[in-house]
């Protein structure tokens, strides 16, 4: 893309001042989504947002920032994987897929570390969101160019 | 013909649905036949099923899991696919 | 510790898993190959464990999570869904065998791989599941992977068509959603089962809600499902894909969503309901149309692929005609056909495939004495041709005289005439191709046959169809259950 | 009269249907891939609109079993549009991608012009 946009010093600024404050609360909203609102998908919603704003902001300065395509498709593949892994733990306790009750730890309800699976899954989601957000994202803008080799 | 068919549809569509919401249960009624079914044990024993006082994180994440399986591959598919056709196509060979 | 009730879970699991591994290898594709096609065989062997558990010990019920029916999700894996499964794993395990050693179409192999992976998941999980919702989910998976393995040809043509089919398929998920939307608000079940049990008391209390969210399903799976209006998107798009993607969306895809279909008529409406609303008339004159459409825009095609896609929409017409005729022996006929056409579609469109690519020919005008540079290829398409027609010896004929005599025992004898007028038809579309390449004699001379590996797939959908055709009674118990499901 | 009165109880119900109903008429009559697009994710919206609506309980608060809270609204409707919005997006991301290449194929974006393009007739 032969699009160069200049430097802007107040984005860049606010950008940096912001961004940590829109990570924590995605992570807030990720480690919390048993307890109120929320959970991987919102949660991860959040945080791959943050990294759009950060990719808009710094990707024409530093190009070598952009998420490579190989880490994306791990991060995707891996909170999957996760996923399923979780389900096979039921499994091999002798439970159906999936199960949680009996398996894990269910905790206090109400306290942080509680809801057994449910926090695993949540975080799993969590990465697996923010990156398919993120790269879906620089595919889109990207448009297929060659700029980066072909996977 | 190619203007008023589009039309005709809309409105035939637009009648029936119009007619279906008069005949729907009561919106927040407490008793519509939407609260009778499985609502009630997911309030009363997602704490102590699933240790999760969020009762839709407790459904999406313990009681339907596998259909949040089936959702994360949803997306997983949507990124591949963008990929592949994006990067995949003869069009740069 | 392992038991075969966990077999239906672990086919959709592994199969998803196997999906997401194969795009992180990489560079080291020959390990992809491998994971492709041994799970493939594992599916095979779980799918008939599965079955046997089935035809023994009678339904499987496998409540996922632990959470039995109205709370959680759970695989009801009747005679009709083992059935299913049965025949999903067997013929994709084809056509994966086919993908691998057959000349590469697409670029990105780890995606496409990956994605015909997911695609056989979310199909296992769609004739599987007990639960509406958890069917539609795996229905919105198994629509975008189908698309994607159109769009990653990465031709201008195979875009065109992709997007257009994505646009409907996204337009029949939103009325398959709405549908569940409103059956929810009269019954506040998603199990299948307990909906039936709700529907018996409310749909009395809401009948325009019910009919309002069965016509919205039946467009949403007619789209899908590719049923005489709402097929436009098919012949392009079938036409347009790689060779596998072919074989795969005409023989096995389609039809998921009818087995969908069916399995939500019969699990979620109980036949009762089937009978009092329109629906079956409404099915059965679109059905019909299916047929009689499909055959005749066959004729006028020149490009084989769009001529065997335009059959698909007639072979769809047949499926539906059998289950809305519902006697015992047309559903018989539908089950069967829902194997036979597989098998068939399979074959032409891998062999067309393969003459396509060894030839560069597309069209029939263009293959004139081709059979003599490719006589084992030529032999298998003139197998598949005969069997579409029904020609008494091949498989076809089996489901065409068991579809023909249940319209018979329905005492509705102009849709016998309806099934022997189209196969008429078939043998007028499917002639051409057949003697344009044995006759004539101008085909260059450096065509030559595909290599071993290809022609392994095409000589064993073609034995499967003639042994299908002379000894009909493997599946023949597991066939009768199903029907039994149905028809009760 | 009675009908009105029907309607007006569930006019979140009738909101949706007709934001529907104009989704369906975009995406029937304008010729432009996004903007049918555009039409679809209408749709969708309507949809989810409508499916949460009847998750709703008069005086019902949010599923979250907090201490001295009675009366909750119904979670499962929520809980299934939360799935329904993630399929929505996966849908339109790779839709997004097929314009690109549309774009990058044809030079237009408009229907008939990318028909009149490719010449081929429609049965």
């Amino acid at each position: 893309m032969g699009v160069s946009i200049m430097h802007d010093l107040i984005l860049e600024i606010v950008n940096r001042l912001l961004l940590p404050f829109i990570q924590l609360f995605g992570m807030y909203i990720l480690i919390h989504g048993h307890l109120s609102p929320g959970g991987g998908f919102s949660g991860g919603a959040v945080i791959g947002a943050s990294l759009i704003l950060y990719s808009l902001t710094f990707r024409f300065a530093k190009v070598k920032h952009r998420m490579d395509h190989d880490t994306s498709v791990f991060f995707e593949a891996a909170g999957a994987l996760i996923y399923v892994a979780v389900g096979f733990v039921g499994l091999l306790f002798g439970f159906n897929f999936l199960t949680n009750r009996g398996v894990f730890p269910l905790g206090v309800p109400g306290q942080l570390w509680s809801g057994g699976m449910i926090l695993v899954i949540t975080l799993a989601l969590g990465a697996k969101v923010s990156g398919t957000i993120l790269s879906l994202f620089q595919e889109l803008l990207e448009g297929g160019s060659d700029e980066h080799g072909t996977p | 013909m190619k203007k008023v068919l589009p039309v005709l549809v809309l409105a035939a569509i637009g009648i029936l649905l119009i007619l279906t919401v008069a005949e729907m249960p009561a919106f927040g009624d407490s008793n519509a036949p939407a609260h009778r079914g499985v609502m009630e044990k997911y309030l009363r024993d997602s704490a102590i099923d699933t240790g999760a006082i969020n009762t839709i994180a407790a459904i999406i994440l313990d009681y339907r899991a596998y259909d949040t399986l089936g959702e994360a591959t949803v997306l997983f598919v949507a990124v591949l696919a963008v990929t592949a056709t994006l990067y995949g196509g003869e069009h740069h060979a | 510790m392992f038991s075969v009730n966990h077999a239906p879970v672990l086919i959709v699991v592994m199969l998803l898993t196997a999906g997401f591994i194969v795009p992180l290898l990489g560079k080291k594709m020959a390990l992809g190959r491998i994971l492709f096609l041994s799970v493939g065989l594992v599916v095979v062997v779980l799918s008939l464990l599965t079955t046997f558990a089935v035809l023994e010990s009678g339904t499987i019920v496998y409540a996922v999570g632990g959470w039995p029916a109205p709370h959680g999700i759970e695989l009801v894996v009747d005679a009709f869904a083992a059935y299913s499964s049965l025949v999903i794993s067997v013929i994709s395990l084809i056509i994966y065998w086919f993908v691998v050693f057959a000349p590469r179409e697409v670029k990105h192999e780890a995606g496409y791989y990956a994605l015909i992976l997911l695609l056989s998941a979310a199909m296992h999980g769609i004739v599987m599941t007990g639960d509406i919702f958890n069917l539609f989910v795996f229905v919105e998976i198994s629509s975008l992977a189908a698309v994607a393995i159109i769009a990653v040809k990465g031709t201008k043509e195979s875009i065109e068509a992709s997007f257009r089919y994505l646009m409907l398929s996204a337009l029949g998920s939103g009325g398959m959603l709405f549908g569940i939307a409103l059956l929810f608000m009269i019954t506040g079940q998603l199990s299948m089962e307990y909906m039936r049990v709700a529907l018996s008391t409310t749909a009395g209390q809401y009948p325009l809600n019910l009919l309002t969210a069965l016509g919205f399903m039946v467009i949403g799976f007619g789209i899908k499902s590719a049923l005489f209006p709402l097929h436009i998107w098919l012949p392009d798009a079938h036409a347009n894909a790689p060779t596998g993607s072919s074989a795969l969306l005409s023989g096995l895809v389609v039809k998921v969503y009818i087995i969908a279909f069916m399995r939500i008529a019969y699990m979620t409406l109980g036949m009762d309901l089937f009978y009092i609303l329109p629906l079956r008339q409404i099915l059965l004159v679109l059905a019909s149309l299916s047929i009689l459409a499909g055959s005749v825009f066959a004729i006028v095609q020149d490009n084989i692929k769009r001529l065997l896609a335009f059959s698909t929409v007639a072979q769809v017409g047949y499926i539906f005609l059998g289950f809305s005729l519902l006697t015992e022996r047309a559903v018989e006929g539908a089950i069967w056909h829902i194997l036979i056409h597989a098998i068939m579609k399979t074959l032409l469109f891998l062999a067309v495939g393969v003459v396509i690519h060894q030839s560069g020919y597309k069209k029939i005008s263009q293959i004139h004495g081709l059979a003599r540079r490719m006589p084992f290829t030529f032999a298998c398409i003139t197998l598949g041709a005969l069997s579409m027609v029904g020609i008494p010896g091949t498989a076809g004929f089996i489901s065409k005289l068991y579809l023909a005599l249940g319209a018979l025992d329905a005492g509705q004898a102009i849709f016998a005439v309806l099934i022997l007028a189209s196969s008429l038809l078939s043998a007028i579309y499917y002639f051409p191709l057949i003697i344009t390449a044995y006759f004539g004699h101008d085909a260059l001379p450096n065509i030559k046959e595909p290599s071993l590996a290809v022609r392994l797939p095409l000589a064993v959908l073609s034995l499967a169809i003639l042994f299908y055709g002379l000894m009909p009674s493997m599946l023949l118990p597991l066939v009768r259950q199903t029907a039994l499901l149905i028809t009760r | 009269m009675e009908l009105l009165e029907r309607l007006y109880t569930n006019i979140y119900y009738l909101v949706a249907v007709v934001l529907f109903v104009i989704g369906f008429h975009t995406m029937l009559t304008h010729k432009n891939l996004l903007k049918k697009l555009m039409a679809l994710n209408i749709m969708d919206t309507a949809i989810f609109l409508f499916f949460v609506a009847i998750g709703y309980r008069s005086g019902g608060q949010a599923p979250i079993l907090l201490p001295g809270v009675e009366k909750f609204v119904n979670p499962v409707p929520s809980a299934l549009i939360l799935t329904g919005i993630v399929i929505s997006v996966s849908f339109t991301a790779f839709a997004l991608a097929l314009v690109v290449l549309l774009y990058k194929h044809y030079g237009t974006l408009d229907s008939d012009e990318i028909i009149a393009i490719r010449g081929k007739k429609h049965v």
